[in-house]
């Protein structure tokens, strides 16, 4: 797609037939309510923290449902979107930023690792799991999300470097939003593109951009589908942009622009994939397709409503949680200090 | 007109400042510390003000920055770099172990790095998971390395002084829970040298020795401790390797009775070495053995259960009369 | 015909070989354990044997080899990776505590992580810098963990077996020094379970607590001591962490001394864990105040001076002539 | 040069005048009779270790001889050579392989960082040095050396990205010998070679022959010039193998054939040096040419015989040193272990 919506071909990638750049756009829909709806909680105190994807829907959405139901996914903390775009209940998706328990849903039902806070650590995972997969003998590829900064970790360097050498089916997803957290990507790498960075490693390193949703999934596809044939991993570049905060405590107007932010505003991916529904009339005729996006709006709404709703009612955990899974069984030293605080508390 | 008050914050902010201002040598860099003032904005303005030369933003990654300080010392700058957060300290492990604590032994002097390690450490603040680490016991156990963290506003200022001028690579602590905590005064201030323990409050029936976040801790438990009849002397140990236990060790032998207590875990902590080396210099002064208060034995909870983890009054206090006042207390454990 | 010698080594490389063998599920890999069989040799003709899909040479980075680890055991092997030398580890250090550790906890319970981390580990082989650390105090104060280290052959055999076999991460340190020690002893052996300390040597007047390379310096210290009258009880620890200090606190009760010896640096080592619980669970029971006898606090040093920062039976003993024998010590000590 | 010492010219890179030949080619020869010295010394237990650098001189040397003196060296323990040819003392050079001290020289007196065990991690350094040298207005460059297995670090990552960022006048001189003990080179990376991960990072890199010390001198001079002018470091792969074990108690035997060695002393550096100065009459006529080879061979034989003497002479380190410089004072309680030792010493 171009700036606005409209179709541009590329002799390599296959643009997403209707129905799936329907399901990427009604995916990005529910995505950007869900990010309005947890930087509300946050705000409001009622999630501990909240970093939100507003304006890189199209990079999450688009890399997530490139994947087939039995490849992994390994999301950073920036990546709830890629969650619930994967399936992953909303409000066990949330429960990592609830301040509820660390991870909130099972990662083998949805084959998604837990959500990732210390950068590019993720992505030499992404790699070791197919390697175990392949010597089960199961095609498995996977997808391990990154932002710009992380690519300046070692363990970004390590988990790439691996991949290669073992010829892994992973794709690294950059989404490459312009900033981490203050510092802006030219203090970041001195590297004409983040994809260049392939060069290196002797895989394929893929630029596209990010904001647009049918593009990010071609590329995706195709890299995962090289992947799985044995031509090896992938970098993908998704240029995008973060247009709110870090998080909610972050305070943006202290390094950058709000012209900045306009810009990228602008070219914001969701009026991109409706531009192109309707000028094609992908959903059906006129009527049909504004029927259609109601739709999607609903089911934004509904999983709104659902988050809202549900964290409202949940409890606060139990305290017991602390012991029982730091081992595999619980060893005596810990089972004494388990004890002592049910004593602590039955007194309270 | 009495000082104002001033948060510990503030108070490092202003030993930034006032370290960038009077020696051209020092650099203060790190993930976000430019523009941004870091994420708890301890270098807030500093960029602006000494220009971006010497207070900078630096790519993402630990062992970088850790290495690149180690070089930047070699050739005579005094670099003070940010680890964003105690968890994300790990990755520079490798450098921090292998040379900046070893590089002045390795060479047998003839290369000193004196660069500070800034760490905002410790939980409290309602952090999601890996925010919140109490790291002391990793670089405590590390020959060649000062670790010290300050208690109060005054000595925050004063030790991060300290330790920018001082010779040997210094990790320095920053009990982040207590950023906010303030005290009324005029800066700059000199405090005891950073390497020496202080009595932060006398007392007579039991010492408690604290650290960092745990030293307002310490002193509430004291606080109440007197309400009721109890005098607790608390020690905090600002420096806590290599370790003066001068004034530990006279204190405990006045007292008889002591309580360690940190945040983190207790098994291998800190508190460990404190009591272990208590016990041994003042064996025949002790009424009750050396008791630890710390974290339970688990990875950092998640906000919602870190209050069950970390050490109050409460649990201090507790500890305290666990301390065998009655001579019936002997036979029943026995 | 009683069974032959076995070295540590061959005992290790032996249980390798047969967990490669019962279970496919088992990979082994980290730097030159493949062809070369690893830089002591633990992994000999694995490769060979078992093929290079199971047994192999990765690319050389330590926090890419334990992230690779942690992924494939999210996938149900079960991987045996070698970090080449004890300070080669560190590079994987956020790996180790970020991760390996909190992975079960942080999933309640959902992702378990059998990974066995082998690190060879300690002084005592002549080795230049960076080749002895002994780096268990970081492990063992990192919760979710376990740290092991076997004392002999047998437990080497065995101990390794179970790793494999466990559902929780393992720290695997092997005293490098003993790689070739020996012990008749016929392959395949189970010995103890690995989560509880053994009684090496029983004993009546003071409980030596040590493990991995220390266990057979506490036993020559034991030997030395009976032939001048004294009965030194020798616990080996085995699992440092988590610890189940029953049999610990038993012996020390019993015999109302005790000496801890390991390699590491004394401040805020393991023995400091060690002397700190026996006390507080033996205060009333203690003649005399638990000793550490351990390694300089320096950083390790240079191979011709290693000498004189490892611990030897001399020492041991001197440690245990110090426990307060005559009644006119205590009134020294005043 | 060719395989066989003939001069071949480079548009890009100027050869070095004949003096700096005739300098290189001495180095080599010194180098290469101290690595034999070394060895010999390690087998007889008279070193702790050797890693002998025998068929990688020329990268070594003409490495090092670029450098101007103001500069810093960034070794690795495999580049005593390298020390030597830096001008520092033979038998300081060997303290850390003795096990006498760690470091046995003066690192600012040569401007030579300690040799670095630790994979890759010297390589930061080296660009903080550059930093500071810059911030004090000195024209410092330096050189860090480091082996194709550490490449594959995520610290050689980290250091490459923070001096192409910072424009740091560094260069990284990657010795690629083929093996990282036993690991070959296609176990280590899936790049074309080593210089291309400079792409990835927006610098420069260069692929050279690194048995060619006319070539390496040549390349790595530029690529200092061009970093001192500011456009950015550089990474330098000199192609050469590692003939001897990669330490005495190595056992090459397991992983690599004989046949491979064989390849590579053909293409031996010194003899290619040799040739050349020999065929284009540099060291000036035939009879004038064998003299300054013998006398090449009597330095280097000098410097073998003061190697084995004055080790043979040196006796135990002081156990004292242990605690003089752990701290810049001696801390009390290391005071206090400082007095027992000494006591426990009395005793004996
Ligand atoms: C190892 C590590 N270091 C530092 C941090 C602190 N931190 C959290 S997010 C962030 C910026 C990451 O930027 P980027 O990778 O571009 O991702 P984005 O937040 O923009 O999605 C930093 C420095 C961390 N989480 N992990
Ligand atoms: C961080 C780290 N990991 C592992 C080692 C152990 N080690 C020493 S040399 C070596 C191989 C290095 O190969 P390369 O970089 O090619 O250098 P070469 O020895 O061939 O000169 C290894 C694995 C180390 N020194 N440092
Ligand atoms: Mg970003
Ligand atoms: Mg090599």
């Amino acid at each position: 797609m171009d700036r606005h919506g409209r179709r541009v071909e590329h002799p390599l990638f296959t643009a997403p037939d209707p129905a799936r750049l329907a399901d990427l756009h009604r995916a990005m829909v529910i995505g950007r309510r869900f990010n309005r709806q947890a930087s509300a909680l946050a705000r409001q105190g009622r999630l501990a923290v909240y970093p939100s994807s507003t304006g890189q829907e199209a990079a999450q959405v688009g890399g997530v449902l490139a994947l087939a139901e039995r490849d992994w996914l390994f999301p950073s903390y920036r990546d709830t979107v890629a969650l619930v775009a994967r399936g992953v209940d909303p409000v066990q998706a949330l429960t990592l930023f609830r301040g509820d328990w660390h991870s909130g849903y099972d990662p083998h039902r949805h084959r998604c690792a837990p959500q990732c806070t210390p950068l590019a650590t993720n992505a030499s995972h992404a790699v070791g799991l197919t390697y175990a997969a392949r010597r089960k003998g199961r095609d498995v590829a996977a997808l391990a999300l990154m932002g710009d900064g992380a690519t300046s970790e070692g363990d970004a360097h390590e988990a790439y470097n691996f991949a290669a050498v073992w010829n892994a089916p992973v794709v690294f997803l950059v989404q490459n939003n312009h900033w981490a957290i203050s510092v802006p990507l030219h203090r970041q790498t001195a590297a004409p593109t983040l994809a260049h960075k392939a060069v290196g490693y002797g895989m394929r390193g893929y630029h596209v951009d990010g904001n647009d949703a049918a593009a990010v999934h071609a590329v995706v596809s195709r890299a995962l589908a090289e992947a799985r044939a044995g031509n090896g991993p992938a970098i993908v570049e998704a240029v995008t942009y973060r247009v709110d905060p870090h998080t909610d405590s972050d305070a943006p107007q202290r390094y950058r622009d709000e012209s900045e932010v306009a810009y990228w505003v602008e070219r914001d991916p969701l009026l991109r994939t409706e531009a192109l529904l309707r000028s094609e009339g992908l959903l059906g005729g006129a009527e049909e397709t504004d029927r259609a996006l109601a739709a999607f709006d609903a089911d934004a709404e509904r999983v709104a409503a659902l988050v809202r709703e549900r964290l409202a009612r949940q409890g606060r955990p139990d305290p017991d949680a602390l012991f029982t899974d730091v081992y595999a069984t619980v060893p005596p030293l810990l089972e004494q200090q388990r004890r002592e605080l049910a004593g602590e508390l039955r007194e309270a | 007109m009495p000082p104002a008050e001033v948060s510990m914050g503030a108070a490092l902010n202003r030993a930034l400042r006032d370290a960038l201002a009077e020696d051209p040598d020092v650099v203060v860099y790190g993930e976000d510390v430019g523009p941004l003032g870091g994420v708890f904005r301890v270098a807030d303005g500093l960029s602006g003000e000494f220009g971006e030369e010497r207070v900078f933003d630096s790519p993402l990654a630990e062992s970088g920055i850790l290495g690149t300080a180690i070089g930047m010392a070699m050739y005579g700058l005094r670099p003070v770099v940010e680890m964003q957060f105690d968890a994300f300290a790990y990755p520079a492990f490798g450098q921090v172990v292998s040379h900046l604590a070893k590089t002045r032994n390795r060479t047998r002097g003839a290369v000193a790095l004196p660069v500070v390690v800034r760490v905002p450490y410790g939980g409290g603040i309602g952090g999601v998971e890996h925010h919140s680490d109490s790291s002391e016991a990793y670089y405590t156990h590390t020959p060649g390395l000062r670790v010290v963290t300050p208690g109060t506003p005054a000595d925050a200022y004063s030790m991060l002084r300290e330790a920018i001028a001082c010779d040997d690579p210094v990790v320095f602590l920053e009990p982040k829970r207590r950023y906010w905590s303030g005290e009324a005064v005029e800066l700059p201030v000199r405090t005891e040298p950073m390497d020496r323990p202080v009595v932060r409050r006398p007392g007579t029936d039991v010492t408690l020795v604290a650290y960092g976040p745990m030293v307002e801790t310490a002193l509430e438990a004291a606080e109440t401790a007197a309400g009721e009849g109890r005098s607790i002397e608390v020690v905090d140990l600002r420096q806590l390797a290599p370790l003066d236990d001068a004034v530990l060790v006279e204190s405990v032998r006045r007292t008889g009775r002591a309580v360690v207590v940190h945040e983190a875990s207790v098994f291998g902590g800190y508190g460990a070495e404190i009591a272990a080396r208590v016990t041994e210099r003042c064996f025949h002064y002790l009424e009750a053995p050396v008791l630890r208060v710390g974290g339970l034995d688990v990875p950092y909870p998640p906000p919602k259960l870190e209050g069950y983890h970390l050490p109050d009054a409460g649990r201090v206090l507790a500890a305290v009369d666990r301390l065998q006042w009655e001579a019936e207390w002997v036979e029943g454990a026995r």
